[in-house]
């Protein structure tokens, strides 16, 4: 029981992570916190049941897809949601937060006018694939999951730090007018940023498609929620800490349900926010401090 | 002796801003705390005001120990500051923001503003006459209704004054006060200050303008690299070596710059 | 404060009081309450749905069965009721609203809904103040009929559904060890929930352990593995059909093959369409089942697949029957008056509809048989 | 003739954006220290929960049961007020919508006291309280040519008119006065006013203490309003919708949450045959504010173009109330 356990905590940690990582992209490099994300992470997740089960093309097409259109919507979002509000005079810092609500509002409610409020099931014949060991059966979904998550932390922090165009990124983070009197193109880096975290957010939405064949459009709220926590928990803008913070709290979600009361599981996650808040405001990752505008 | 700064050290981070500095400022008087950029002159109003703690050392105001106090209770007790970066409540007309300086010498509470009790009214009365009149001394009276925002520069310094002087300090921190100010609004300001001084305001002066320094401070203490290297008259500090030697090549360097 | 911002807002107010009594004043409708030239007795029927939001697709169904049931009832021509929908969006307040509008603005005779318990909680007793006769077609919770003397319902609450499943599924395997898995932050199926609690202790079964999810989870795996290892014979799953199926699925891909047995809101085609495989073996108590052996039923599934293009699910069948029986007691009423109305709907004894044969008890709850089903060969069967 | 003017459903409507009104007002009051909180609906729930097991499990009046809970909703406010003073922007936000779910839970979970989420039905509805009252007085509406439900109507919204107007009337008190300008020049700088001796630490909690008793009051008129409440009543929707108001109307001037309330709660109702489309038209409305009108609907200048004509003659008077920002 305990090794079935932390598998799914794993699996659940893992999806977590991939979720979270969208966020502190674009925290890292805007200092927004993108309250869109979660809804577009649930569109992704419906472009997958869209084409592997009403078009019946293979899993790897929905990832294609979901990709393209997550990342389209990322565009839309920087646009309409983030652009408009850049450099204005006399914007409040927390506008940016205030207009991505507005995103994620609008897309949850033209998910269910799209989609209808319902589950829809997303079955894939790799979906069904598993190994037993002992008598522990582990699904090659759980451990593409586990693996997807780990290559997409790898590889983005070896994109932030190694490419040209991550280094970019990174000046951008750190102080966006210097960044662009030193010739980066500031504008592209962003909209660059949002559309990588989006579909980001679309893998993890086909990812949660495979692993629970569960795709709703409130689905968004509840994971979009998670990861916010999440990147609270691991420090803002901070990579390993969405990595460490996403398997922390898929672990403790799942074990408390396993070994304490499953009524309290959605509770986790905020209550250790507000305890972090407090005793390390900066994150357990973190290094810079609350007072730093977000 | 109204203030009095004790062996003060400060250290961010492994970063030595001050060091052991000691000066007193004594009733009435105008002390300038000058040094080059970097020197250590702002921290030490901070610590003053208590915007953050000494590492170590003390400070004494009219006799008394101001450490652990917050902010807002140094200003009540007598001190108050302006700030290098102009901070007004940039929003708020003129007018408001004397009156929002005015706000630790006001006692009414909640229930009190909110029912309007006699009290509040005769109190409101004070403050509009209160805030009128220090308008009128630094010469801002026909812009009370004004936005802050829309004054001009120099007067956006001088209202950082007023604000101050509302608060009813018995000292006066001024930090740069005629930085970016053109040759007559640098002396108006000197009139300012000497009006100032006539209301038995002591004043502690962080100032680059050098003529300023020297026509307005009675004594000048000198800070470089977090250390006081010296203290005296303003001709003293003139003929100073080491003060000539740490603040000529700063000079040249800002020149460049 | 000043005196002119002062003058505005009371002006709005007073301006917006003017007009909004002004607009309730002209729509007293007389006409409304006499028998139209054919002999049809005419009645304003206004009905309260979830048509906007998460739980839309109820609203759907149920609209759906009203729409077509009236179009038969004016086909038939003894009434000729006119139906206003108002939505609710699931909220109390709308719902309030829309009961304030239908009673007041549209002068209704009778209402319809709403979809929700928690709404016929708020809106129950609003009828009752005003008069007016309300049915819910889909409320599933303790207490909804005994709101007050205009309060209905043709929907089995779950204290009749979920014992007669429990009973007969107890009886045909053997079970002596359950495990009970519920949405705790969900009316409902907490309903269900303590429907479930009350039975195992009644019929003496060993409760292995409790678990809960909440709304709009993906992973139940947690539990599920938990349930496993302690070997239940029986499952108890208190959950809405959207949830219940993704229950279903990931218990049978875990290796959980034991039967599920659910409330009124596991049951739905959708399950089947969602889980596929996996649904099988589940049972559940319903009113409703669309392929029972009968005339009526069967022309009203193929009525609505043809009016929907899919196959009415439970609450489509009880929104059917409820305007039914509506109409039976406007057409027994003779005159669209609330009170005879009321009177009417409490008189009705024996009423044949989709569902079954239903009549009222003296609360104004429904009395009926319920089918008892289960899924196998990934279709509803009767359960014997 | 009156009884024909009469209608509860305009009645039942303008009631809830009355409501509205005070909610709006509530988060306006927190925003007017630069804190924003998405844990409004948590205080909310607080409140209902409180004057609903009160009224109901210990007799307590009706009245009494309110005012106790809007006590108690602003002394938890007042707690969290405290580590929230160490928070600022996005992780105050964060961290109050956190409260408002992990209170939400603790409702769902806590069944001795909340009964779950079956909710609490059955709470004393003040119309119809107010109706049994006065007819035990004697009274009885037909005696104005009124039916039952008509009184109860017109009475749950007068007295929910009464209650707006007084908290409007007490909060434009207090902008216009040094508590209101302590909060104005808090929401600019928070430094700046340290140094002017403002006790940051006070007012800051002061105004989130007042935004929680607010939205705690309307919680408990809430459940006396629909008799029936249930944990789901006050989720993250609710938290994002109260702080709506704010942001549509405006947050500058205390006019701005007022109109965002009485528009936005008007709207669906006008807009009953879009309904479909409603959220998707709220959330797009949230996007374009903020790019085109971040400061809201009515701002400083709106309402100094209403208030022109008399500009001059309230040299007088000042506060910070209706000039917040430019």
């Amino acid at each position: 029981m305990l090794i079935e356990q932390l598998i799914n905590g794993l699996t659940l940690g893992s999806i977590y992570v991939v979720v979270a990582l969208g966020y502190t992209l674009v925290f890292g490099v805007l200092n927004i916190v993108n309250m869109g994300h979660g809804e577009i992470f649930m569109f992704g997740a419906f472009m997958g049941v869209i084409v592997t089960n009403s078009l019946g093309l293979p899993l790897y097409v929905a990832f294609l897809v979901a990709i393209i259109v997550t990342g389209i919507l990322g565009y839309f979002l920087e646009r309409f949601a983030l652009r408009p509000l850049r450099g204005k005079e006399g914007v409040s810092h927390l506008a940016p937060l205030i207009s991505t609500i507005g995103v994620s509002i609008f897309l949850e409610n033209a998910a269910h006018h799209f989609f209808g409020a319902g589950n829809q099931p997303f079955r894939t014949s790799f979906s069904e694939l598993n190994i037993t060991i002992g008598s522990t059966t582990v699904y090659y979904v759980q451990i593409l999951i586990f693996v997807i998550a780990i290559l997409l932390m790898f590889g983005l922090t070896f994109w932030l730090s190694k490419t040209k165009a991550g280094k970019a990124l990174r000046a951008s983070a750190e102080n966006l007018a210097v960044a662009s009197l030193l010739g980066v193109n500031t504008k592209r880096v962003i909209t660059q940023t949002v559309i990588i975290a989006s579909a980001m957010g679309g893998i993890a939405g086909i990812l949660v498609g495979i692993a629970f064949n569960s795709v709703n459009p409130q689905m968004g709220l509840s994971f979009g929620l998670k990861g916010l926590a999440i990147i609270i928990l691991g420090g803002l803008g901070n990579v390993r800490g969405a990595m460490a913070g996403g398997l922390i709290l898929g672990l403790s979600e799942t074990f408390l349900v396993a070994y304490g009361n499953s009524g309290y599981r959605d509770a986790i996650a905020f209550i250790a926010i507000i305890v972090i808040l407090i005793v390390r405001p900066q994150g357990l990752f973190g290094t810079s401090t609350s007072k730093s505008k977000g | 002796m109204v203030l009095e700064i004790k062996k003060i050290s400060k250290n961010f981070g492994g970063i030595q801003a001050l060091t052991d500095v000691s000066f007193s400022i004594e009733q009435g008087e105008v002390l300038g705390l000058i040094g080059p950029n970097g020197a250590g002159k702002t921290t030490m109003f901070n610590m003053i005001t208590a915007m953050f703690p000494p590492s170590s050392g003390e400070i004494g105001f009219l006799g008394q120990s101001l450490s652990g106090l917050k902010p807002h209770e140094i200003t009540k007790r007598g001190i108050c500051r302006t700030f290098q970066n102009i901070r007004l409540f940039s929003e708020l007309t003129v007018r408001e923001n004397v009156m929002v300086g005015n706000h630790c010498r006001l006692t009414t509470g909640v229930l009190q503003s909110v029912f309007r009790t006699k009290y509040q009214k005769q109190e409101e009365e004070n403050v509009l006459r209160n805030s009128d009149e220090i308008l009128e001394i630094v010469g801002l009276s026909e812009f009370g209704q004004t936005i802050a925002k829309n004054l001009s520069y120099g007067q956006q310094r001088r209202l950082e004054i007023a604000r101050a002087l509302a608060s009813r300090p018995q000292l006066l921190l001024l930090d740069e006060p005629a930085a970016g100010m053109n040759e007559k609004e640098t002396n108006d300001l000197f009139d300012l200050i000497k009006k100032i001084q006539a209301l038995n305001i002591t004043i502690l002066l962080i100032e680059h303008d050098m003529p300023l320094v020297m026509r307005i401070c009675s004594r000048i203490v000198v800070l470089n690299f977090g250390k006081k290297i010296a203290e005296g008259t303003p001709s003293s500090i003139q003929n100073n070596k080491e003060v000539i030697e740490a603040y000529l090549g700063v000079e040249e360097e800002d020149e460049l710059a | 404060m000043n005196k002119r911002i002062k003058l505005l807002f009371s002006v709005l107010m007073v301006f917006s009081l003017v007009v909004l009594t002004a607009c309730g004043n002209n729509t007293k409708d007389a006409g409304d309450k006499e028998i139209g030239a054919d002999g049809a007795v005419k009645a304003k029927i206004g009905v309260i749905s979830y048509l906007t939001g998460p739980g839309a697709g109820y609203g759907e169904a149920i609209t759906n069965g009203l729409k077509l049931a009236n179009k038969e009832l004016k086909e038939a021509g003894e009434v000729d009721l006119e139906l206003k929908i108002e939505d609710s969006a699931g909220k109390q307040e709308e719902a309030l609203s829309a009961a304030q509008k239908l009673m007041n603005s549209d002068n209704v005779d009778a209402i319809i809904g709403p979809t929700l318990s928690t709404e016929m909680f708020v809106v129950g007793p609003e009828a009752e103040l005003n008069g007016v006769p309300i049915m819910g077609t889909s409320n599933t919770a303790e207490g909804v009929p005994q709101l007050g003397e205009y309060v209905f319902r043709n929907s089995i609450p779950e204290t009749l559904a979920i014992p007669a499943s429990v009973q007969k599924a107890i009886e045909k395997y053997d079970v002596k060890k359950v495990a009970i898995l519920y949405g705790n932050d969900d009316v409902f199926t907490k309903a269900g929930y303590d429907v479930m609690k009350k039975v195992a202790e009644d019929l003496n079964l060993e409760v292995v352990t409790t678990e809960t999810f909440q709304l709009g989870q993906s992973d139940y795996k947690a539990q599920l593995t938990k349930i496993k290892n302690l070997n239940p014979d029986l499952i108890l799953a208190s959950a809405l059909y959207n949830e219940g199926a993704v229950i279903l699925d990931q218990a049978r891909k875990m290796g959980l093959d034991v039967p599920f047995v659910g409330g009124n809101g596991f049951n739905s085609p959708e399950v089947i369409k969602i889980a596929g495989e996996a649904s099988n073996g589940l049972i559940v108590a319903t009113p409703w089942f669309a392929h029972k052996d009968d005339e009526k039923v069967k022309s009203f599934v193929k009525n609505y697949k043809e009016a929907y293009g899919v196959e009415p699910d439970q609450f489509a069948a009880q929104a059917y029957d409820g305007l039914y029986l509506m109409a039976e007691a406007v057409k027994n009423a003779g005159v669209a008056d609330r009170d005879e109305i009321r009177d009417a709907l409490a008189a009705i004894k024996d009423f044949k509809g989709v569902l079954g044969t239903m009549s009222f008890d003296e609360d104004g709850d429904i009395v009926m048989e319920p089918t008892v089903l289960i899924i196998e060969g990934n279709e509803y069967i009767v359960f014997e | 003739m009156l009884s024909e003017l009469i209608n509860p459903y305009y009645l039942q409507v303008a009631t809830f954006i009355l409501l509205n009104i005070i909610l709006g007002v509530s988060i306006y009051i927190t925003l007017g220290t630069g804190q924003l909180s998405l844990g409004h609906a948590g205080f909310m729930s607080i409140g209902a929960y409180t004057s609903a097991i009160l009224t109901l499990n210990y007799n307590v009046p009706l009245v009494i049961g309110i005012i106790i809970a809007a006590v108690f909703t602003g002394f938890i406010g007042v707690l969290i007020g405290f580590p929230a003073l160490r928070l600022q922007g996005v992780y105050l936000a964060i961290a109050t919508l956190g409260f408002g779910e992990v209170i939400r839970v603790l409702f769902i979970n806590w069944e001795g006291l909340t009964n779950g989420a079956i909710g609490i039905r059955g709470i004393p509805h003040l119309g119809r309280e107010i109706l049994s009252f006065s007819e035990s007085l004697g009274f009885s509406p037909g005696m104005i040519g009124l039916k039952n439900n008509q009184f109860v109507s017109l009475a749950v919204f007068l007295v929910l008119l009464i209650i707006s107007i007084g908290v409007i009337w007490f909060f434009i008190r207090q902008s216009n006065s040094r508590i209101g300008r302590a909060f104005a020049s808090i929401k600019m700088d928070e430094e700046a006013s340290e140094a002017m001796g403002i006790n940051i630490t006070y007012y800051k909690i002061l105004a989130f203490g007042q935004g929680a008793l607010l939205a705690g009051f309307a919680g408990a008129l809430y459940a006396h309003l629909t008799a029936y409440i249930s944990p789901s009543d006050f989720g993250y929707h609710r938290a994002v919708e109260i702080l709506i108001f704010a942001i549509f109307g405006g947050s500058e001037v205390i006019w701005g949450p007022i109109f965002g309330a009485i528009f936005l709660s008007t709207m669906p109702e006008f807009l009953r045959v879009i309904s479909e489309y409603r959220f998707m038209i709220y959330g797009a409305l949230l996007v374009l504010m903020m790019a085109f009108r971040p400061q809201g609907l009515i701002d400083t200048n709106v309402v100094n173009w209403i208030k022109r004509p008399r500009l001059k003659k309230k040299e007088g008077k000042h506060g910070t109330g209706n000039k917040k920002d430019k």
